[in-house]
């Protein structure tokens, strides 16, 4: 079978269109997600396809989004929440992390949350400060959440259909700067599990452990890196709570290094997180302590000038390997 | 807002108990009388330092929650507040169950993992109270969402304060129910304070039900010392959403006897004793047993019986709640996630 | 909401330029050609490819920026939105540092930090646009409550769509302003749409203004291509907040002629061009010159010289912009904090 | 001159009389702290002190009072912000992560937001899992945010008077457990400076560093385990942004092991972040990994039976010390 293209986000509008005609369950509901199809295309003829009664277009009101998809899931439904740019999170996070992501432990366990929060993260689009967030580390820290980051069109499609399948709220973190990047995609539905890191590409001397779209400045910094010798293994967490610790961690061991690279800055990152449980696990292997890749303590800067710089890249992170390298 | 004025103008309101029959009448005592001697006695065990954590209780509004709540069957889901034990047991939650948790013991509604703030009982469609003010009205439309996608012929109703109606969360909420036409119907429980602030100083309205005007919902306000005007008011509401014409608001005047939280006014006066007295006059639960006994309708031997019957549930109650043990610090971890 | 017909109506309201001055008008005219010539620039900047980000164009709205901000002085303070080039240059920025800062240069308003979302003049009281939809209307109030505060005669004014009346942030600020009573003017520039969603489905009013109950303040409805107008209804809420009587909330029906974002219609088209026709038919700068004109109050010539005028000084400003250095990467950490 | 003692709240509420007393620029916004004197008993007297001018009551309106404060903040006051418990940010987060925190930034450095958000956070009061919250991980991963976490009495005036002088937003995280500590409270305005840790103990086999209630936790664990030989040093950072690593980093390397101890979860907790950063700072002279001890990755539970498991004590930070000093 020749293996078919699909670029991130038609990824996206398949699975979602894939698992509403296999659920009746699933719906959408966000800010121009129905007629306009969503800011980012993201829902593209679903409205044609299923109609007004699932996709739902709404106010500019995000605690009502969010609350109204925590009612509709506690209820039974397959919410699909749009709220369109990660930084709107903070208008509306109540609705989140105090009730979605705590109601099944507050209530004693009876109730299910499977709602699925949609948002377009990460910068590099000259979007400004409040436009360019990539806030994982604020949602990986609370209890009840899971978070997935996928970093091609592939695991886009197989992390989305385990989110809507899956009875926990997940939300789901799209990189802008990726959404027009190709890459294969099986037709049929098919589930990329959570918690199960991607070692996509196999390497002896350094772990570079990459969140998102710097998987793909992580695996272009290793092709660079193996041309002057250093072998490196790229891992991609996929999801970041749950978090696998395990890969990451035997991949240590082989290595003996480690860097961990991520959009968000760099101090209270997930690249702390990941240093901390890899550094326990393998701390006797370790050559060097890990190495955190992540963009400078500021926000983020609208001039391209300024962005380029702010983001880490395959220099940066080819940088970080060289340096961690030449340490031991 | 002046209080006491205001009752006296709801009395002139104040409906009739002619045209409910003496079970309706008795359905609405009941549910009032269970709220009173729950909270009576949660009240007393928190002044003896035998509960936990927060207690809001609900001591004063019964007429709230038994009119608004008799309008609705098991099916029809509602969200509550940080003051939710009124809304739990005029739902039908249980006391054994609900004095557990509020021991913070295993056998409670949330196995003493919640405590008064997340009561909740998915059986009969109460979602939970809640301790972020508001935040339940954009879950209770959640709620009607899902009936009305669902079709199932079942509502939604959502309880809330004044002082919630200054919060984001009920303006996002109102207005989305209305642009959507959801069956779910906004009670607001106006107990002239949010904590120690009263509402002249909150909000420039004296009827927080004028507020519905803005998102094209109709409203109306109803005397919330009495549980038939709630119930006639609230029967309105929901039939209204229950025909697809959409959310209404109903606002409630009502009263809590007691402080914001705990039993006893912590330290500084907010509301003068004559405000408290005139409110007490119009006591819910007396007014409806007056009522009924002057139209010759209700046996006062009947209410005396629920009075009695209830007692012994508590008492059964509170022992079932001293016996559960205590939950296993173990499964600290379990239920954060399904699986 | 029926654009078209609502025109008509408007039509009817409209004042005329009588009452005003030859200066007066001179100075309405000249805000909104500087808008309209600046935005223009920056649409056609973008499209080639010169301007990175996002923008968001106030070609049409002219008349509101230019008719509310012909109210304040320099120490009165605005927050504005995502769309607020308009509000800006109604205030007095100037073109040179606005279009360095669209281009990302180190001569911008934010030295390239911030963008088309986040240019600013605190020497003029231009408190920011914002790129959150609602989040300049609290920081207003708390404005208006440094210029009470301090007594410094001073107000604020704060400009957001239809769309944001349905955000919390909305309600919040607007009953906090009402309840403080603070010397705000709320803006609503009433252009239809919430990006691509219009009026009528995301709420259940035709007028924002009648929100304005629901917090115990006065508001009114203005035309929002009819500077004249929308300066007399700003100029009654500004007396009103100077002379201590608090927040007004002043709505303007306006339209806007670009999309959203951008330039051109993305994909989808969501406004008929019927509906554009009718609005441009109206157009905020002709309407003004023909009245001017047909009054006989402005002499032709004159308004020539403010386009000329305006013109040239886009076209310097332009290069200047283009020949501003980038901003350097080495500074990326400054300015996080003030030391 | 005998050591006047004050509890943790009353040397808040003594600071800001006497920063209100100093300054007519500062002003305090909340819900009921001027009339009742804020429900943590925070304001008394204030409002008698100063009138209604600067002691304002504001109706449940969580994002509008932050706002307010941003806007006065910018025009040049210096608003004491109160949002009551840590957890209602979720509420009105835009105003302090999007807007406060990155306003200066974004708007090229000219305007100063010297606004001061206090909050009360921590666990230990059977409030539940919504009034209960350690959030300082969202905060301090913020640029343009400081954060304090006062664990004593001196230090919450000494911090609050620093606060409230700082240009920037500062979040003051009281801890509602301590609030009926008591301390010696010099009677004089005096600042402890942000990003300087306090060594409140020293010691030569472990360092434990523990963020606010913690450290009286950990103080209590190292009187313990003296008398079982083993030497603590304990470090209170005080701040957590600015977070002063080199105090930590020059004790580890003298004890070669580290534990750090906080109330909020342990995944993605600043115990990753300061463990990450001493590993890095102090790779060679760590003998065993840095050992975190934060709570289980749950929500927090109501029942006291469960609360007092959940919580990291004297107990569960002493095991740690000892399971860290035998490992070597
Ligand atoms: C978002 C949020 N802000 C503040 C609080 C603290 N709080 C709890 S109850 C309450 C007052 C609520 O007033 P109202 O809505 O009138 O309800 P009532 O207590 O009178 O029943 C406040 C301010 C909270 N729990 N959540
Ligand atoms: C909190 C938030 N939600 C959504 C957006 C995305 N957004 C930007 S502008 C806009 C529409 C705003 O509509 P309106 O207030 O009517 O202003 P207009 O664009 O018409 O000038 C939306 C939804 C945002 N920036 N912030
Ligand atoms: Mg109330
Ligand atoms: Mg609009």
């Amino acid at each position: 079978m020749a293996v078919r293209e699909l670029t991130y986000v038609k990824a996206y509008t398949e699975a979602l269109h894939q698992l509403m005609g296999a659920d009746d369950d699933v719906f959408v509901v966000g800010e121009d997600v129905a007629g306009y199809g969503g800011v980012f295309h993201m829902y593209d003829g679903l409205l044609a396809a299923y109609g007004e009664r699932r996709m739902i277009d709404t106010p500019i009101s995000e605690t009502a989004i969010v609350g109204l998809g925590v009612g509709a899931a506690a209820r039974g439904l397959r919410p699909v929440v749009d709220i369109m740019f990660m930084d709107f999170l903070a208008v509306c996070l109540d609705q989140l992390v105090n009730q979605a992501a705590k109601m099944k432990f507050m209530f004693g366990g009876e109730v299910r949350v499977p709602m699925v929060l949609t948002v377009a993260a990460g910068a590099g689009l000259s979007a400004g400060a409040q436009h360019s967030q990539s806030l994982e580390a604020w949602l990986a820290h609370t209890p009840g959440l899971k978070v997935a980051m996928p970093s091609s069109a592939h695991d886009v499609k197989g992390l989305m259909v385990t989110a809507v399948r899956d009875d926990n709220p997940v939300v789901m973190m799209l990189n802008k700067k990726l959404l027009g990047a190709k890459g294969a995609v099986p037709e049929e539905l098919y589930e990329v599990p959570f918690g199960q890191a991607a070692v996509l590409r196999e390497g002896t001397d350094v772990t570079v452990v990459a969140l998102g779209r710097m998987v793909v400045e992580a695996t272009a910094a290793a092709g660079t890196l193996a041309a002057e010798g250093i072998s490196v293994e790229v891992v991609d967490p996929r999801t970041v709570q749950p978090l696998d610790t395990a890969t990451i961690a035997e991949s240590a061991r082989r290595t003996h290094r480690v860097v961990v690279v991520h959009e968000a800055v760099t101090f209270g990152g997930l690249g702390a997180e990941i240093a901390a449980q890899v550094t326990d696990a393998a701390f006797d292997h370790l050559d060097a302590p890990v190495l955190r890749v992540g963009a400078p303590f500021a926000p983020v800067p609208f001039s391209p000038a300024l962005e380029n710089a702010y983001l880490p890249d395959r220099t940066r992170i080819a940088e970080a390997c060289r340096q961690i390298t030449k340490r031991s | 807002m002046e209080p006491v004025g205001a009752v006296a103008t709801r009395t002139d309101r104040a409906p009739s108990v002619e045209g409910l029959d003496a079970a309706s009448l008795l359905d609405l005592h009941r549910r009032m009388v269970r709220i009173r001697v729950f909270e009576t006695e949660a009240g007393r065990l928190m002044e003896s330092g035998d509960l936990p954590g927060f207690l809001h209780l609900y001591v004063g509004q019964e007429a709230v929650a038994a009119g608004a709540l008799a309008t609705l069957t098991d099916a029809d889901q509602i969200t509550s507040t940080h003051r939710g034990h009124g809304h739990a047991v005029a739902k039908g939650a249980g006391f054994r169950k609900m004095f557990a948790e509020l021991f913070g013991r295993v056998d409670g509604y949330c196995h003493g993992r919640g405590g008064s703030m997340h009561i909740n009982d998915l059986s009969i469609g109460m979602l939970g109270a809640n301790g972020i003010v508001g935040a339940g009205l954009p879950i209770a439309v959640g709620a009607a969402f899902a009936a009305r996608y669902r079709g199932d012929g079942s509502i939604a109703m959502t309880f809330f304060g004044d002082g919630a109606s200054n919060i984001g969360a009920f303006h996002e909420a109102a207005n989305m129910a209305a642009v959507l036409q959801l069956p779910v119907v906004f009670v607001c429980e106006n107990n002239g304070y949010a904590e120690f602030t009263a509402q002249a100083r909150h909000m420039r309205l004296d009827d927080v039900a004028d507020r519905a005007a803005a998102y094209g919902m109709p409203s109306e306000v109803c005397d919330g010392m009495d549980a038939v005007a709630v119930r006639q008011a609230c029967r309105r509401a929901v039939d209204r959403a229950r025909a697809g014409e959409g959310p209404s608001l109903v606002e409630a005047k009502t009263y809590r006897y007691y402080d914001h939280q705990g039993v006893k006014g912590l330290r500084k006066p907010y509301r003068t004793q004559e405000e408290i007295d005139a409110w007490k006059a119009r006591d819910a639960i007396e007014l409806l047993e007056a009522r009924a006994a002057a139209d010759g309708v209700v046996d006062a031997a009947e209410f005396a019986r629920v009075w009695e019957e209830t007692r012994a549930d508590a008492v059964d109650a509170i022992a079932f709640a001293r016996a559960s043990p205590l939950p296993d610090p173990a499964t600290l971890t379990r239920d954060v996630y399904t699986d």
